[in-house]
């Protein structure tokens, strides 16, 4: 990682210094060791750029208000990022003009809050060894297993391949590998395999922790709709609280609905999600039925791959297939 | 606040014998909107319709509710009436009673209880209509046929016919297609030539006839009555102004040895060259891979030649672009070339043809001047095997998946001919099926069997081999269930249709669809079969599926006259009830513009001002002229940007609280 | 001061629910809340934070003020509050104790909010003191004693016991109601962990925080700071950090059509969001900066300087951990806590 | 030779994966066939009689020992049937059955040519044999 | 004994008749809803038809919204496979309500209370028995629990 890193500011400050772009979304450190944010730096401040185990965040989305702006930004862009970037600049959000997307290597991102939930509080610092993950803390140090508190995404990871790049700070064949990818539909057909009624508590269990802070909605690169229906008073469904389960119930659906076949499976929703609810698992089954019905799909492959729902073949599967599909009823 | 007249019809007793109408009335008074409810024996009567004029005129309704037959029975009618009483016509709803409800349910209560859950449905989705007006657009009084075949130069005449002005775009050097190649047409053997070159003259001397030779499309913009076209005209170097058609440069050309296209490579014909002597236009081209001035900047004997001074090294590429109202694809087809097929022999065996091959040879223009010679010795067989079905109706990579539908029938005519000018000849043909549905078209297949003797075994060729200089012909024959091998001097190969390869780039020009195949789609299998899905696209000939002659010429009719049904209206008007781009909400993603079957969405970059703030942005807008309304993007635009006029979002979402309360 | 042992605490529990709802922090489906009590219910007394604040419960998400029916052309109103039953909450961290003075600011100011008064009367807070605070945590920048929260009841917890001292006469009549299942006892053992606490409190990485520039005198100064438009540039927008907090107290009033009438509710609103108190003519703070500075100048500008200093954040450390980009207030204290260019 | 075992249609369809209705009757895997003087049933019969059921005249047949697998009905189909993984098909079913074992070693001796490749014994053993 | 039976169905069947949208595609299913009328073949009227142009109008939010009001079960109606008046409407309809269906089954909804169904405007007999399949289904259903609005229950 440090090595990386030394290579990344270098990379950075050259690509400022020769004009390839005049800015940088990269990341500033912050109070804690975990708690990076997204910034914008210049040549005159690149100093600030900070980059470690946490910088997980997919920053594609910034770049449709960035590619806005006048000049060239670079963005930091991992393999998994790269797929959300394709699909953004397949649907025009982003101009691709207007980025220089330096594909960066990484080997697995870590998630603070996996590591608190092994009971690890009052974080003071973190050291990430490769293997294991040394937190200081108020009450002791503690260590833990870097797989352990990998982030959800990079579990599954989908691999070290750059789906879209200017630049590589590394060739992909010379990256570090990436974590062994489980398998992402594991957890889905536990659901599929439950009872009607058991996957009805589960969700009713999961969906109602929900406070409707759209935080999944708004950090979602492929939710990037300028008003969303349900922030628009004319749509008929528009509401700023779960007033009652159906709505909990409808804003997970059409979310995850509106994003399929869209989406890259970067797990950014759960991620951010304040209740820890597993929306991934919303959108996981639709590219897993998508995978099934109509063939294996992956948004953002590439930029210009009609997607999965505005395509269709004649022998495409009818919707009764539900009722032979799936757990029992 | 809409005011909204209810009026709810007994039709007789069709409707009053299930449904308590006056309760119906009754019950949508309270209604949001509704100032006025009453009901009434036939609403479609006159005596009906002057109750609703005047009742809007009375109450100063803004809008109309009908609780009566299917919309699909009378909207048409009251829309009329309350347009008549100075109302948009869209600013009606319709209940279905008759046939969802009173004709269906014996029990009164029931068909009452549900009568009044339809009419408070519909005056839920009116409260929420808006007027729309229908768009006008003009049409350009011009169309476009594409390909200069028999089936183009067909719809072609049929359009001048009715007056207006046609141009043909065709890319060979001449007009006529595949038909010229043709030399006798089944069932009635009758010449081709001397059927099709009359065409080809009228079609050249029309007065409404434009023909662009040598040219292909290049570029087509706008939609149904304006149309934008580019046309790119090759450069033939020989200025057709001043060309006679002499044809003295052809004999002087010192490049002879290029293989002649017209004639299936089989001979040779000179770099300056008029593809055949009936060409339309009768203006030589030259070939500059094989002429000597463009390989090596010498020669120039053609212009010193030409008396005309016709010949002109210098010409460009020309683009044209013209407005047209319609535009027909009539590209055509090719046959398929059987490379893959090396159990025929075809790369390696010069007396295993293809079965055009073989009309080029049987034809009196032809490289033999229609005496039937082997290509090898040109000596003359005496055991000729015909193979059908190659390359159609095969599952592998190097089969087409259907039938070609014409093989079968000149496969029997080339069997024919071959005994009536030969009959010393043996000729056997190997089919899986004989398909002949077609008026006199079984009946010429017996007659080539029980008159004319062809043996025509069931079974198809496992192979063929060359060996000292004859080729043995490996069979079975399923119905003796038996394999042979026969001697043979010449094998024909029935080859399967293939869609022209330009079709697919052209679909996408003209927004219009193609299948698997790379056949262009109709609009509908059964009911529009010689439009395309994209209007004022109109398809013509084999381009949409394989066809013999007659087939291709009544389709070129057809098309014809459907282009003439739309050249012949001043004005389009168009469905109002079609999509709409909010250009505040609209993202620009395109996703909308993947589903619309109809290419009906553009994307501009136009400036908005949401709320204040003004900017550029890419956004989705719909051609109202070019939408049929069926409303598949607007579930396919996440951010709802994309709403239907008469079918919007929130009157669907009211039609249903309204049905559920 | 009263004790019961911990193996022993479902007694206190069931108690305490014997005549009124108790909310209690509950785990369900992974995460903390204040629930109602229920006798297989997971409580977790160890939590320091449910995700949601205690505001909840006086302030909820989603409350209805009133039915409207509509019967032809005719509307009837209907009172639709459910606001008059007692219930007592426990648990409550000195933060989200805090909190309560910081809402009852701006709900019981006049006009009184009704819904909110009478939820104020008809609670009891059993606050709970820290023992193992985390590194979010910087109440004490705001004069908080985590060890000594405000509520009608205290309880302290030590490895066995937990320790229940009244504080108020509503505290003094619900310890009546449960004295049958606590015995007396002394402080002596409350002391000791007061002063463990503290020694761990010493070591809060945020206790230094500075607020001393948050005054009237520096309102235009820190407003016109150009140094928001960085803090702001990456802010999602969302509504996390307003919905965990327990001081925010904006609402948004709504009606939904139930088809069969109308009912009229508040719910939380975010400042954060793009159409918080849009009006006819459009949204007075059209950009993410202006709204994100609004959040951050209300809490420690303009609410101190309404309400007799009093700051309306609590240093409870929920935005700290929720952000989803980890920009919170304790990053905008410690930059507009010093002036620009300095 | 006794057959102990009903062999079906849907068996041996399954164990060689071929769907005879794909067939379109057009006789080219016949055509085709080097050993075609050699065999009873020929490839287009067996792939019409396994899908009318009539599968035990094919098992007792001496096709299925003279195919020689040699793919041309494979290659040939325009419908992609694969003609030649019925014969296997039946072959193994047959095999299957004890005692069905169509090579024994001690035949091998007697058959011995010297023009015969070794290798070819030795696939033959391994094709004929359980 | 077979009295007793029917009667104690027919008191359930008063108690529960459950509410059922249709969505019908103008050009096919909802000429098809006419036939069935002018054939006189009738199906339970909780079945409420909203006329759509195409199939493919039909968004997932308006399923839900029937839901939320208190809808039983809903169905969608188009022109078959191949013979969308739009030409492929039909086709988009198809993968978006097979993705939701999917979807509602995966939250634990009830299988069976959501049904496409292509029913050509010749097919008035395949529209009732479609209809009255479908009212049966729901009504062995039960009533709507699991994805209803509790506010706008009466």
């Amino acid at each position: 990682m440090r090595e990386i890193n030394e290579m990344l500011k270098k990379k950075v400050s050259e690509l400022l210094e020769n004009g390839t772009a005049d800015r940088i979304i990269g990341w500033q450190a912050g109070e804690f060791c975990y708690d990076v944010t997204p910034a914008v730096m210049r040549k005159d401040n690149l100093d600030e750029l900070f980059y470690n185990g946490f910088c997980g965040a997919n920053q594609s989305k910034y770049l449709i208000q960035e590619s806005l702006e006048e000049g060239k930004v670079l963005a930091l862009l991992k393999p998994c990022d790269t797929y959300s970037f394709n699909q953004l600049v397949k649907e025009h959000r982003v101009n691709r003009e207007k980025v220089y997307a330096l594909g960066i290597p990484c080997s697995g991102m870590l998630d603070v809050d996996k590591i608190k939930a092994l009971g690890i509080t009052g974080i003071l610092s973190i050291e990430d060894n490769g293997e294991e993950i040394k937190v200081a803390t108020m009450y002791g140090d503690k260590t833990c297993k870097r797989t352990e508190v990998l982030q959800e995404r990079c579990k599954v990871c989908k691999g070290k391949e750059h789906k879209a790049y200017d630049e590589l700070l590394i060739p992909d064949e010379d990256a570090p590998e990436v974590p062994n990818g489980e398998d992402r539909f594991e957890l889905v057909n536990k659901l599929e395999a439950m009872t009607s009624q058991e996957r009805f508590d589960f969700w009713r269990g999961e969906l109602s922790k929900c406070i409707r802070c759209n935080a999944c909605r708004n950090v979602c690169p492929a939710c990037s709709c300028r008003t969303c229906v349900f922030d628009n008073d004319n749509s008929g469904v528009a509401a700023k609280s779960n007033a009652d389960d159906f709505e909990e119930n409808m804003f997970h659906i059409i979310r995850a609905f509106h994003v399929a076949g869209r989406c890259t499976d970067c797990g950014e929703c759960s991620r951010v999600c304040p209740q820890h609810i597993p929306l991934h698992l919303l959108n996981r089954k639709f590219i897993k039925d998508i995978d099934e019905f109509y063939g294996e799909f992956q948004a953002g492959e590439d930029d210009t791959a009609k997607g999965p729902l505005t395509a269709y073949t004649e022998g495409d599967c009818e919707p009764s297939i539900v009722m032979e599909k799936g757990g029992e009823a | 606040m809409q005011k909204i007249g209810v009026f709810v019809c007994w039709c007789g007793s069709n409707i009053a014998a299930t449904v308590d109408v006056a309760a119906v009335a009754e019950a949508v008074k309270g209604e949001p909107g509704v100032v006025f409810a009453t009901d009434y024996q036939y609403m479609c009567s006159e005596g009906g319709q002057s109750l609703i004029k005047e009742t809007i005129k009375e109450q100063g309704l803004t809008g109309v509710v009908i609780c009566s037959c299917s919309p699909r029975m009378h909207e048409a009618t009251f829309r009329k009436t309350v347009e008549a009483a100075g109302i948009n016509p869209y600013m009606l709803e319709i209940a279905n009673i008759r046939e969802q409800c009173s004709w269906i349910h014996k029990n009164k209560e029931e068909g009452t209880e549900k009568a009044i859950i339809l009419a408070k449905a519909a005056v839920a989705k009116l409260n929420l209509n808006t007027p729309l007006i229908a768009g006008e657009s003009r049409v350009v009084k011009r169309a476009l046929v594409i390909g200069g075949g028999i089936a183009g130069i067909q719809t072609a005449l049929d359009i001048a016919e009715a007056g207006y002005e046609v141009d043909i775009v065709e890319k060979q050097p001449t007009i006529g297609g595949k038909m010229t190649q043709i030399d006798k047409t089944f069932p009635t053997l009758d010449c081709a030539a001397c059927i099709l070159t009359p065409k080809m003259v009228d079609a050249a001397q029309s007065e409404k006839i434009n023909i662009y030779s040598y040219s292909e499309v290049e570029k087509v913009s706008g939609f149904v009555g304006n149309f934008s076209v580019t046309i790119k005209k090759k450069p033939r170097y020989v200025n057709s102004d001043l060309c006679t058609g002499c044809g003295a440069c052809m004999e002087k050309c010192p490049s002879k040895k290029t293989p002649n296209e017209f004639n299936m490579g089989l001979d040779n014909r000179t770099a300056i060259y008029i593809p055949f002597a009936q060409a339309i236009p009768k203006v030589p081209v030259i070939d500059t891979a094989a002429c000597l001035h463009f390989k090596t900047g010498k020669c120039g004997i053609c212009q010193k030649t030409c008396s005309a001074n016709a010949i002109d090294f210098d010409q460009k590429e020309e683009l044209i672009t013209k407005e047209y109202g319609a535009i027909v694809v009539a590209t055509g087809f090719n046959p398929l070339k059987p490379t893959k097929f090396d159990e025929y022999q075809y790369n390696q065996c010069a007396d295993v043809v293809t079965s055009l091959e073989f009309e080029r040879l049987m034809n009196a223009a032809g490289p033999t001047k229609g005496v039937l010679l082997r290509p090898s010795d040109q000596s003359h067989p005496k055991k000729i095997v015909f193979v059908q079905c190659v390359g159609s109706r095969g599952q592998s990579c190097r089969d087409h998946s259907y039938c070609s539908k014409i093989c079968c029938m000149y496969t029997a005519k080339h069997a024919m001919l071959v005994r009536d000018k030969y009959p010393d000849t043996d000729v056997t043909v190997f089919y899986i099926d004989v398909r002949t549905p077609g008026k006199n078209f079984d009946e010429f297949y017996r007659r080539a069997v029980e008159e004319y003797g062809v043996h025509y075994i069931k079974g198809m060729v496992g192979k063929v081999e060359q060996v000292d200089g004859s080729l043995k012909v490996q069979a079975s024959d399923l119905l003796s269930n038996d394999q042979m091998v026969l001697d043979a001097d010449m094998v024909v190969l029935a080859t399967a249709v293939e869609p022209d390869p330009t079709a697919k780039s052209l679909a996408t020009m003209l927004t219009a669809s193609i299948d698997t195949n790379n056949f262009f789609t109709e609009a509908h299998p059964k009911l529009r079969p010689v439009e395309s899905p994209t209007a004022g696209v109109y398809l013509s000939g084999v381009c949409q599926g394989p066809k013999d002659i007659p087939e291709t010429v009544a389709q070129g009719s057809a098309c014809a006259a459907k282009v003439i049904g739309l050249l012949a209206k001043d004005k389009l008007l168009s469905n109002p009830c079609v999509a709409h781009s909010d250009e505040l909400l609209c993202n620009g993603c395109s996703t909308c513009a993947n589903v619309c079957a109809y290419g009906a969405i553009d994307y501009v970059d136009k400036e908005v001002n949401d709320h204040g703030k003004r900017e550029v942005r890419h956004i989705a807008v719909v051609n109202e002229a070019v939408c049929q309304g069926c409303g598949a993007c607007t579930v396919t635009c996440p951010s709802g940007a994309m709403d239907l006029k008469g079918f919007a979002n929130r009157q669907i979402m009211a039609e249903v609280d309204a049905i559920c309360k | 001061m009263f004790k019961i042992a911990l193996d022993k605490i479902d007694e206190l529990f069931a108690a305490l629910s014997g005549n009124e709802t108790l909310y209690l922090p509950i785990e369900k489906s992974g995460e903390i809340e204040f629930y109602p009590y229920e006798k297989d219910a997971k409580v977790r007394l160890d939590a320091l934070h449910t995700v949601k604040s205690a505001k909840d419960l006086f302030f909820p998400q989603t409350e209805n003020l009133m039915n409207m029916k509509l019967d032809g052309k005719n509307i009837q109103i209907e009172e639709g509050r459910h606001v008059e039953d007692p219930f007592v909450l426990f648990g409550v961290r000195a933060c989200d104790a805090r909190s309560f003075d910081v809402l009852d600011k701006v709900f019981l100011a006049d006009p009184v909010d009704s819904y909110y008064a009478a939820r104020r009367e008809h609670g009891v807070i059993v606050s709970m003191a820290c023992s193992r605070p985390e590194e979010t945590c910087f109440c004490n920048v705001f004069g908080i004693d985590a060890t000594m929260p405000e509520g009608d009841v205290v309880v302290w917890l030590d490895t066995d016991h937990l320790y229940w001292e009244a504080k108020t006469e509503k505290g003094e009549a619900l310890t009546k109601t449960v004295e049958s299942v606590l015995t007396d006892s002394d402080s002596k053992a409350v002391e000791a962990q007061i002063a463990a606490t503290k020694e761990i409190m010493d070591k809060l990485p945020l206790k230094d925080l500075d607020l001393t520039r948050f005054t009237e005198d520096e309102m235009m100064n820190i407003f016109n700071d150009s140094r928001w438009a960085e803090m702001s540039e990456h802010c999602l927008g969302c509504g996390t950090c307003t919905f965990v907090c327990p001081t925010c107290q904006c609402y948004d009033i709504r009606d939904y059509d139930t088809g069969h009438g109308v009912v009229r509710y508040r719910c939380w609103d975010s400042c954060m969001y793009r159409d918080f108190t849009r009006m006819a003519h459009g949204n007075p703070r059209k950009s993410q900066l202006e709204r994100f500075r609004q959040r951050f100048m209300h809490k420690l500008v303009y609410f101190p300087e309404n309400n007799d200093g009093m700051f309306s954040c609590v240093g409870c450390g929920r935005c700290l951990s929720k952000c989803p980009i980890h920009t919170n207030i304790a990053k905008v204290i410690k930059t507009m806590g010093v002036k620009e260019h300095e | 030779m006794s057959l102990n075992t009903k062999i079906d249609t849907e068996t041996i369809e399954r164990i060689s994966g071929v769907n005879t209705r794909k067939c379109m009757k057009c006789g080219k895997c016949s055509a085709t066939c080097p050993a075609f003087h050699e065999m009873d049933f020929h490839p287009h019969q067996f792939v019409a009689m396994v899908e009318k059921g009539d599968i035990e005249p094919l098992m007792k047949s001496k096709s299925i020992w003279n195919c020689l697998t040699c793919f041309a009905c494979v290659q040939r189909c325009p419908r992609d049937v694969e003609p030649a993984k019925l014969v296997e098909a039946i072959r193994q079913a047959v095999i299957r059955q004890a005692g069905e074992n169509h090579l024994k070693a001690e035949q091998i001796p007697e058959m011995l040519d010297s023009e015969l490749p070794q290798q070819a014994i030795v696939s033959a053993f391994r094709k004929y044999k359980k | 004994m077979q009295v007793n039976e029917t009667n104690t169905v027919n008191t359930e069947e008063k108690e529960f008749t459950p509410l059922i949208v249709a969505f019908c595609c103008n050009w096919c299913s909802y000429a098809g809803a006419d036939l069935a009328g002018s054939s006189r073949l009738s199906y339970p009227a909780n079945v409420k038809i909203i006329r759509v142009p195409c199939s493919c109008r039909v968004n997932p939010l308006f399923i839900l919204r029937a839901f939320q009001r208190g809808a039983d079960g809903v169905i969608l109606c188009g022109c078959h496979p191949g013979d969308c008046h739009y030409s492929t409407g039909n086709y988009y309809a198809r993968r978006r309500m097979t993705l939701l269906f999917s979807m509602l089954d995966y939250l634990g909804i009830e299988k069976g209370r959501t049904r496409v169904e292509w029913v050509s405007a010749a097919e008035g007999a395949k529209f009732s028995a479609t209809m009255n399949d479908f009212a049966a289904t729901i009504h062995k259903l039960g009533p709507n629990r699991k994805l209803r609005d509790l506010r706008c229950e009466k």
